[in-house]
């Protein structure tokens, strides 16, 4: 167990780290106009110094012992009643730690590369007044020392995403997209809600430490409610299956949003949640059970997905898709995979975006077009986007020495340490990554030009281009650096825990193994799409093209499932409401009218109607009255 | 001759006392009948010109004096005239809420401000309607101030009704409170073929239910020896046998009593009889009648019958049951004001049946209060249909009231109070007339009857509110009628009534005390 | 002769008028029932007083006769006036307030 | 304690500014709105006063106490006092009051308006409804609560019949029926609970012999349909979206957001103390019921084309999760149903303003399908909208959050199944909200629409207070918190119940908050 410090020094400032952004994004949207000018920078800025005092916890946590790396600061008491108490409460640990860096770099990075990539757009200022909302709310999801806590982070993040994928909202499909996005994440959500319950209803708390620190009282079937709960959670969160359908339609977000948060940081919270919530899953086998089984079919989906795309950011999606997969897998695996898992995250996050904010780059030189099929031989037009991008591609290919690699290849071999047949999934996984990158490679950079007419391309400006190369020298030597400097197995093992097993494939025949099958997917790109001429219109493909560009029928699913009964149900419930129950209601008004009506008849104006209704009266009262005495 | 004779021998000669009456006690009757004839008199022989003056300022000075008069035997509580009248609490105070209902009333009967031609009453009633005779009078500005003489009759009759301690009295109680209102509603200036109708019923009904209560006295009489209600339930508790004769004068008495309040079967009466009747004259009468003959039933029931509660209470339980529903739904489809008020009365009557089945103080109380809140609000409620007319007088008919809050919004306001007190919405008179009678039955373990009045209460608020929803919700139109401006007279009646219906909401201690103090009726 | 038996035919005279008032169309005729019935009641209140005892029957039997009077006084002046209005002595013509 | 008489001071104040509003020429509207927000602001501002004085911590449940003997003859006492509870709804009516003022200002006179009233009437009815409002939280004697309860009734049916749209006297008429229905039930239980007890006073009625269990499930009975149509609980809700729609934007916060509040109130004030075997009794009942209404009121409102009418159907949907809440008899979620009824009030006026703001651009229409790209046009407006419809959906950090997990945990920790399924509920919320929110504001800017203008300042200036409270309780709730906790603790000792022990060990101490 770790120590807990007392958040002193610049731990002092933890939180501002979500306090900064925070307010920039409220000045950014509450100011209203006037703060067009100098909005973006405001921004940008809040960003950088969140960067900047990231950095500077992290040397100041490198400076203490590996025991003493949690800091802890308490706000205020937040929710409380009964035997319930939740504080407004901040924890920096090890693992915390290298997802604040993540974000706010690469945020960072995403924040500057936004400036030129929205210049023109007219509500610049609001994007970065959302982009800013969504750093807050993601390092406030990461900084949480509780679960409930993390979940206003969840959420955060989630309305910023639907307000980024929505941005665009004048078109339909973005809006559409956006409340997508939105509902299913919900459905994750209530996999959180519902974990945070049991946990109360188990541990009387909800704080990490509590919960973390009576695991071993619980039942493991309580522990295995939990886990898969939090997996419905993270599946949400981490477009995983079968929640993962909104991802390939948030893609209609502006690119910065799909690089940083699609790719990058908001998407991989559910690695992070199950990461965070190891020693749960430690104790539910079959929960992390479950992890493996969704990551490895999510890993699948997505690379089969991201193989049929035409539109480079939904292939792009899919092969995000694929490598959360693989952390999700990883983060399943145990402690032979929590770190790797983050490992893999962190390069992802940074090759990924790199990635996204190349395609970014070349549909900025494209007019907005992200059909494949009309790209080509842009490697001479965008070179510094071109030369980015082949780095991200080899480095999520998992190419030596670029950084997926080390990650991806860290995981393949945890995955062998578990399970053998995991882990032989794991390198088809990878050469098919092999396959889609390069056709996306070959289909944008290479080959004859298949440009629309009167696009003329042209390489993007340099606020743009440089965060591609600060991305790129990431993606190129991060593996590196991690692995052997920075020591990530040690550094997160206090959080995460870590043991190595040994197996039977030595390393070298696995990497070996790994590498021929990734560059025979590679080649298998190469050949189809850069040697072959790229049809302007997708040709129909075998069934399982056809189902991948269906993003294999998930849309279909949930409708025929889920929205196409909700409606039915909702049309139902009017007419019910209308016809039953306020029917019931004006029914009863009518039938005393009705009855009036009725009765008026009797009163017939004849004076002897009347009195003979009064002799019946005067019989009655006699009558009742005997009727009284004789019973 | 002979069997007067034997009569007298049977009874055993005893030294004969002379009757005393004790005038101090009979005051407040005796003053009104008094002015009655008084007022008779002035009709014989003062000059037409002067009648109405002199005979106005004979019958508030007299209703002041009477009323001063029931004040002056505050705290009382004993029989008079050898036991034909109880002069207790409960009567006084039901004796003074005549007095002062009656004030209200005159002050509604001497308007002539509103009509252009004059007041309520046809300018000579024994002019034939349409005729040449009529517009001859109507011309010549000819008023009836026989009226007056009649309307102190009636009230002397009503003063009488809650007191009357034997059957004979309350007969003839009965008869003086009746017979002059069957004249007076005959007497409308507007709509005369209505009036008389309404006369008509008025009069042969009363006189048929009169004849039942008659017949069933005599019944009782037979049976008990003695005329006095208290030997009535002396005997009544002793005596065994002759079941059905007993049960059967019950019957008739109560069927007699129960057809004035308007309780149903019996009430047929009266939605025909408010209609047709001057308006006046309807706000008096249901105001009025109700106090007194509600006197006389509590009266009847409680100290003749008392003994007998058991065997009655489920009878009265139907009755009011069905008088609650009658009134409550035939109301909704009215489309005449008058005479949707006149169902509302009956339903409440119905409401008051519930302190009636009680049995209890509380039932006596509730019930007192109730009517007295009850009267107010009904005077209010008459006041206003008075005034709202258009060139053929008063607009009864509904849709002319549509929009009205919009002409005339304190009119329309006051209006609605009064709908809410008749409804039973807190912080008016109703409110607390209704949880007064309806806890009284409670406590009594009627559960059932309360439930019963609670669902007929909210389908008399339908009704209510359909003329608050007529006068603010919609729009006037054409059709819309206008609000005469009163003199004096209407205005004070109108502002006492809705004072007192706010007032004894917001403030009712004062009166349930009152009543409380009052105890209850003397054996 | 059994004071009892005047009860019945009170009662009998009793019913018979509340017939005529059930069944008569003519007002006056109408009216005639009632008193009949009235009239009943007083036969009742005498013969009870003789089987009482005491006089009080007799007592009531003469107000009642009284109030008879006055009731006719009235009566009659409203029945004539609808006469005069109606041209029509029948109790059933006066049927415009119903409902 | 002192001896100010402050809720009376607060009940009168509205009260005379009613009359003196009513009593206004016709021909000075702006001065009627000007007194009636200023009266409205003196009122918050005495509330605020008085919240400051409240003692969180005092051992007295009613603090700010009066009594004078009213209707002795039926033990009826004026006998006013708030617990933490009642002074948060009371601080809500305060706020809500002088927004739908602000919010108002123009409702009643535009051309296009359809009501038959005069401005000064609606702003004096407003005032008016404000003097009841405070009564009915206020009083602790039963008979005075169901004055108020009753007597409230009348302010808003003309509110709505006077000032309202198409259907209004249809709507008004139901209204105010339907709310009879209740009310006089509830008289009925009320004078048997006076024939049981023989009083009226609330303490004295809990310090008598308890009821017998089978009377106190008769009485209850009539109390809770009282309490669940004015909810409104299903299936006695189908007046209110009858009654929202034909309200005007400001009569439907008011109504929603406040008087509605009066009927889970009531549960939590009358049903559960008075009668707590019949509580228990009925709560499978009624626990059924509610999750009926969260899932029946938000799929109904998924279908909806009426903006209003769809608002009032989601209103039924976090009424039952409100009654879920105060029926599982837990601490949470009690406390959590109290919170939720502040964050709901704050949700539906928000939505109703917003949605007011948005009708009265285009001719008063309500339907969804006459809208759409509004963003585009009038991004403030928008902006707003979506931050009502993130309120109302309970995004965590805003206050609704905070009652609606609060209530769904402590209905887990007493049912888990019934907390499970009520959760899925928050997937259907954000199903509709967000419908009308892409449907309405986003896409294409429909014809008509290109021109409007955006939000007025003074619009603005009404709805901010909102947010900014929303926010700012969704993150510091502890205010709120700390002055319903105790409140509720003691309905729980009431009750008799006690809150479930969690599973495996005791709670943590080991947190280091600093519970202040």
């Amino acid at each position: 167990m770790q120590e807990v410090m007392p958040a002193t020094g610049v731990f002092s400032l933890l939180w501002l780290l979500i306090a900064l952004p925070l307010a920039g994004a409220a000045i950014l949207l509450f100011s209203g106009r006037k703060t067009n000018k100098w909005g973006p920078y405001l921004g940008v800025f809040t960003v950088f110094v969140d960067a900047i005092i990231a950095i500077w916890m992290l040397i100041a946590m490198m400076g203490n012992s590996a025991e003493q790396r949690t800091f802890s600061q308490n706000e205020f008491s937040w929710m409380f009643a009964g035997n319930l108490k939740v504080d407004m409460a901040f924890q920096l640990d090890q693992l915390s730690m290298v997802f604040v860096l993540l974000i706010t770099v690469v945020g960072t990075l995403i924040h500057i590369y936004s400036l030129g990539y929205m210049s023109h757009d007219p509500d610049k200022r609001k994007f970065f007044g959302y982009l800013n909302l969504f750093v807050a709310a993601m390092l406030l999801l990461v900084l949480a020392n509780n679960y409930l806590l993390l979940y206003v982070g969840w959420e955060g993040v989630g309305l910023a995403s639907f307000l980024l994928i929505s941005f665009w909202q004048i078109k339909p499909t973005a809006a559409a997209a956006g409340k997508k996005a939105f509902i299913i994440n919900r459905v994750g959500d209530v996999g959180l809600s519902l974990a945070i319950m049991v946990m109360f209803v188990t541990f009387g708390s909800v704080g990490f430490d509590e919960v973390f620190g009576s695991t071993s009282q619980a039942s493991e079937g309580t522990l295995t409610a939990i886990g898969l709960l939090l997996l419905l959670a993270a599946a949400g969160k981490s477009a995983q299956f079968p929640l993962q359908a909104w991802l390939l339609d948030a893609m209609e977000g502006p690119t910065p949003v799909s690089a940083l948060i699609h790719a990058a940081t908001m998407v991989t919270a559910g690695v992070y949640l199950i990461t965070r919530s190891n020693a749960i899953f430690d104790a539910a086998a079959w929960a992390a059970t479950a992890v493996v089984v969704v990551g490895v079919i999510t890993m699948f989906m997505g690379a089969i997905i991201g193989s049929a795309k035409d539109d480079i950011k939904k292939s792009l999606a899919g092969s995000t898709m694929s490598q959360i997969g693989y952390m999700v897998l990883a983060a399943g695996l145990g402690p032979v995979g929590y770190v790797f898992a983050i490992f893999h995250l962190l390069t992802h996050g940074v090759f990924k975006a790199g990635l996204f904010l190349g395609a970014g780059s070349v549909m900025h030189g494209m007019n907005d077009n992200v059909n494949m099929r009309r790209y080509g031989a842009l490697r001479t037009a965008m070179m510094v986007t071109y030369a980015t991008f082949i780095i991200g591609t080899l480095s999520i290919m998992g190419i030596p020495p670029f950084s997926g690699f080390w990650s991806k290849d860290s995981i393949i071999h945890a995955a062998f340490e578990s399970n053998t047949l995991v882990g032989i999934l794991t390198i088809i996984a990878a050469a098919i990554t092999g396959f889609y990158m390069t056709r996306m490679a070959a289909m944008t950079f290479f080959g004859k030009a298949r440009w629309e007419d009167g696009v003329h391309p042209h390489e993007s400006p340099k606020v743009m281009t440089i965060p591609l190369i600060i991305l790129a020298i990431g993606s190129t030597f991060m593996g590196i650096a991690l692995l052997f400097w920075g020591n990530i197995e040690t550094w997160l093992e206090p959080v995460t825990g870590f043991e190595e097993k040994h197996i039977a494939i030595p390393e070298w025949a696995l990497i070996t193994i790994t590498l021929i099958l990734v560059l025979a997917g590679a080649a298998y790109g190469w050949i189809q799409y850069a040697r072959r001429e790229v049809p302007l219109v997708a040709p129909r493909g075998n069934w399982l093209t056809r189902a991948a560009r269906q993003d294999l029928y998930g849309d279909a699913v949930n409708n025929t499932l889920v929205v196409q009964p909700s409606f039915w149900l909702s049309r139902f419930l009017v007419w019910f409401d209308g016809s039953w129950i306020d029917g019931f209601v004006n029914g009863s008004a009518a039938f005393f009218g009705g009855l009036s009506a009725r009765l008026r008849p009797y009163q017939s104006g004849f004076i002897r109607s009347y009195a003979l209704s009064m002799v019946g009266g005067a019989v009655l009262v006699v009558l009742a009255l005997v009727l009284v005495r004789l019973s | 001759m002979n069997a007067v004779a034997t009569v007298v021998h049977a009874v055993d000669v005893t030294p004969w006392e002379m009757p005393t009456l004790d005038y101090r006690l009979l005051a407040p009757v005796l003053i009104v009948l008094g002015a009655g004839v008084v007022s008779v008199l002035f009709e014989a022989f003062l000059p037409r010109g002067v009648r109405r003056p002199v005979q106005l300022t004979l019958v508030f000075v007299t209703l002041i004096a009477a009323l001063v008069a029931v004040i002056n035997l505050n705290g009382v509580r004993e029989t008079a005239g050898q036991g034909a009248l109880a002069i207790d609490g409960p009567g006084l105070i039901l004796q003074g809420a005549v007095v002062v209902i009656a004030i209200l009333g005159a002050l509604l009967m001497a308007e002539r401000g509103l009509d252009p031609n004059g007041d309520a009453f046809a300018a000579r009633a024994s002019s034939l309607p349409g005729s040449e005779d009529e517009r001859q009078f109507t011309a010549r500005g000819y008023f009836q101030t026989e009226i007056w003489a009649f309307f102190l009759f009636a009230v002397g009759g009503m003063m009488l009704f809650p007191i009357a301690n034997d059957l004979l009295m309350m007969f003839v109680a009965l008869e003086v409170m009746s017979l002059p209102l069957y004249l007076l509603a005959g007497m409308a200036r507007r709509r005369r073929l209505l009036s008389q109708e309404a006369a008509l019923k008025y009069f042969v009904l009363g006189a048929f239910a009169s004849a039942f209560f008659l017949y069933g006295a005599a019944l009782l009489y037979g049976f008990s020896g003695s005329i006095s209600f208290g030997e009535i339930a002396a005997s009544l508790g002793s005596k065994t046998g002759e079941t059905a004769l007993i049960l059967i004068a019950i019957g008739l008495v109560v069927a007699g009593v129960l057809f004035k309040i308007g309780a149903a079967p019996f009430h047929q009466w009266v939605p025909d009889v408010y209609q047709g009747a001057p308006t006046p004259v309807t706000g008096f009468m249901a105001a009025a009648v109700k106090i007194a003959a509600f006197g006389a039933l509590l009266r009847l029931l409680y100290v003749a019958l008392g003994g007998m509660r058991w065997d009655w209470t489920p009878m009265l339980w139907v009755i009011s049951i069905l008088t609650m529903f009658v009134g409550a739904i035939l109301a909704l489809t009215q489309s005449d004001i008058k005479r949707m008020i006149a169902y509302s009365s009956i339903a409440q009557a119905g409401f008051i049946l519930l302190g009636v089945v009680a049995v209890s103080a509380k039932g006596l109380e509730g019930a007192i209060f109730y009517l007295i809140a009850y009267a107010f609000t009904t005077i209010g409620v008459f006041a206003i249909i008075s005034m709202v007319r258009d060139e053929n007088g008063e607009a009864t008919h509904l849709s002319k009231w549509a929009g009205l809050g919009r002409q005339s919004p304190v009119i329309a306001t006051l209006f609605t109070i009064f709908m809410l007190a008749l409804t039973g919405i807190p912080l008016t008179s109703g409110f607390i007339g209704k949880f007064a009678v309806f806890s009284a039955a409670y406590a009594s373990g009627d559960k059932w009857l309360v439930i019963a009045a609670v669902v007929a209460s909210l389908i008399a608020a339908f009704f209510y509110m359909r003329v608050v929803v007529l006068m603010f919700f919609t729009e006037p139109n054409e059709e819309t009628a206008i609000v005469a401006i009163p003199s004096i007279f209407t205005t004070i009646a109108l502002a006492a009534a809705a004072t007192v219906t706010v007032l004894l909401g917001v403030v009712p201690q004062p009166l349930l005390d009152l009543i409380a103090n009052a105890g209850v009726f003397i054996r | 002769m059994n004071p009892s038996n005047y009860v019945i035919l009170s009662a009998l005279l009793f019913g018979i008028g509340a017939l005529g008032v059930l069944v008569r169309r003519n007002a006056i005729v109408v009216f005639m029932s009632v008193e009949l019935m009235l009239n009943a009641a007083n036969l009742a209140f005498v013969a009870f007083a003789r089987m009482n005892g005491n006089l009080d029957g007799q007592v009531v039997a003469f107000f009642v006769m009284v109030v008879a009077a006055a009731e006719v006084v009235v009566g009659l002046a409203i029945i004539v006036q609808i006469f005069r209005s109606r041209r029509s002595a029948s109790i059933d013509e006066p049927n415009l307030l119903k409902y | 304690m002192n001896s100010f008489p402050w809720l009376t001071v607060l009940g009168l104040v509205p009260l005379i500014g009613s009359v003196v509003v009513a009593l206004l020429p016709k021909s000075m509207p702006l001065l009627a709105k000007q007194l009636a927000f200023a009266i409205s602001l003196v009122v918050l501002g005495l509330v605020v006063v008085m919240a400051l004085q409240f003692d969180g911590q005092s051992e007295f449940v009613f603090q700010f106490q009066e009594s004078y003997d009213w209707i002795p003859a039926f033990g009826v006492t004026y006998s006013l006092g708030v617990d933490g509870i009642a002074l948060v709804l009371i601080a809500l009516s305060a706020v809500l009051v002088p927004i739908t003022i602000l919010a108002g200002w123009n409702d009643v006179e535009q051309p296009q308006s359809d009501s038959v009233g005069s401005v000064k009437g609606y702003f004096a009815l407003i005032l008016l409804l404000e003097t009841m409002m405070i009564g009915v939280f206020a009083a602790t004697d039963v008979f005075l609560f169901y004055v108020f309860f009753e007597a409230m009734l009348i302010p808003v049916y003309f509110m709505i019949g006077r000032y309202g749209g198409a259907q209004r006297s249809y709507a008004a008429m139901k209204f105010l029926i339907y709310s009879l229905v209740g009310g006089l039930f509830m008289l009925a239980a009320m004078i048997g609970l006076y024939v049981v007890t023989g009083t009226f006073n609330f303490t004295q009625i809990l310090l008598g012999a308890g009821i017998d269990a089978n009377t106190q499930k008769i009485l209850f009975l009539g109390f809770f349909l009282a309490f669940a149509i004015k909810a409104p609980m299903w299936p006695f809700h189908t007046w209110l979206p009858d009654a929202a729609a034909a309200s005007k934007p400001g009569t439907a916060v008011l109504l929603i957001g406040v008087l509605d509040k009066v009927g889970t109130f009531g549960m939590i004030r009358y049903c559960l103390p008075i009668f707590p075997a019949a509580s228990d009794f009925y709560a499978p009942v009624i626990i059924a019921l509610a999750v009926i209404g969260v899932f029946y009121g938000a799929f109904v409102a998924l279908g909806q084309n009426d903006l209003k009418r769809l608002f009032a159907y989601s209103s039924m949907s976090h009424f039952g999760f409100i009654i879920l809440g105060i029926f599982v008899f837990t601490t949470i979620g009690i406390s959590g149903a109290t919170v939720y009824m502040i964050a709901h009030g704050l949700s539906t006026a928000a939505l109703f303003l917003t949605a007011g703001y948005l009708m009265q651009r285009r001719n008063g229409s309500s339907l969804l399908s006459d809208y759409s790209g509004v963003n585009k046009p009038a991004p403030v407006l928008a902006g707003f909208f979506l931050f009502a419809a993130l309120s109302s959906l309970a995004l965590p950090g805003l206050v609704s959050f905070v009652g609606e997990f609060m209530v769904l945990l402590g209905t887990f920790q007493r049912y888990m199944w019934v907390g499970g399924i009520a959760t899925l509920g928050i997937v259907i919320t954000a199903a509709y909200v967000l419908r009308v929110y892409q449907k309405s504001m986003t896409g294409a800017v429909g014809s008509g629409l290109e021109h409007i203008k955006d939000l007025t300042g003074r619009e603005i200036s009404a709805l901010v207070p909102i947010a900014a409270l929303t926010i700012f309780l969704g993150l510091y709730p502890a205010p709120v918190l700390n002055v319903i906790n105790p409140a509720v603790n003691t309905v729980m000792v009431m009750v008799g119940a006690t809150d479930p022990a969690p599973t495996v060990g005791l709670i943590s101490t080991t947190s280091q908050g600093a519970q202040q």
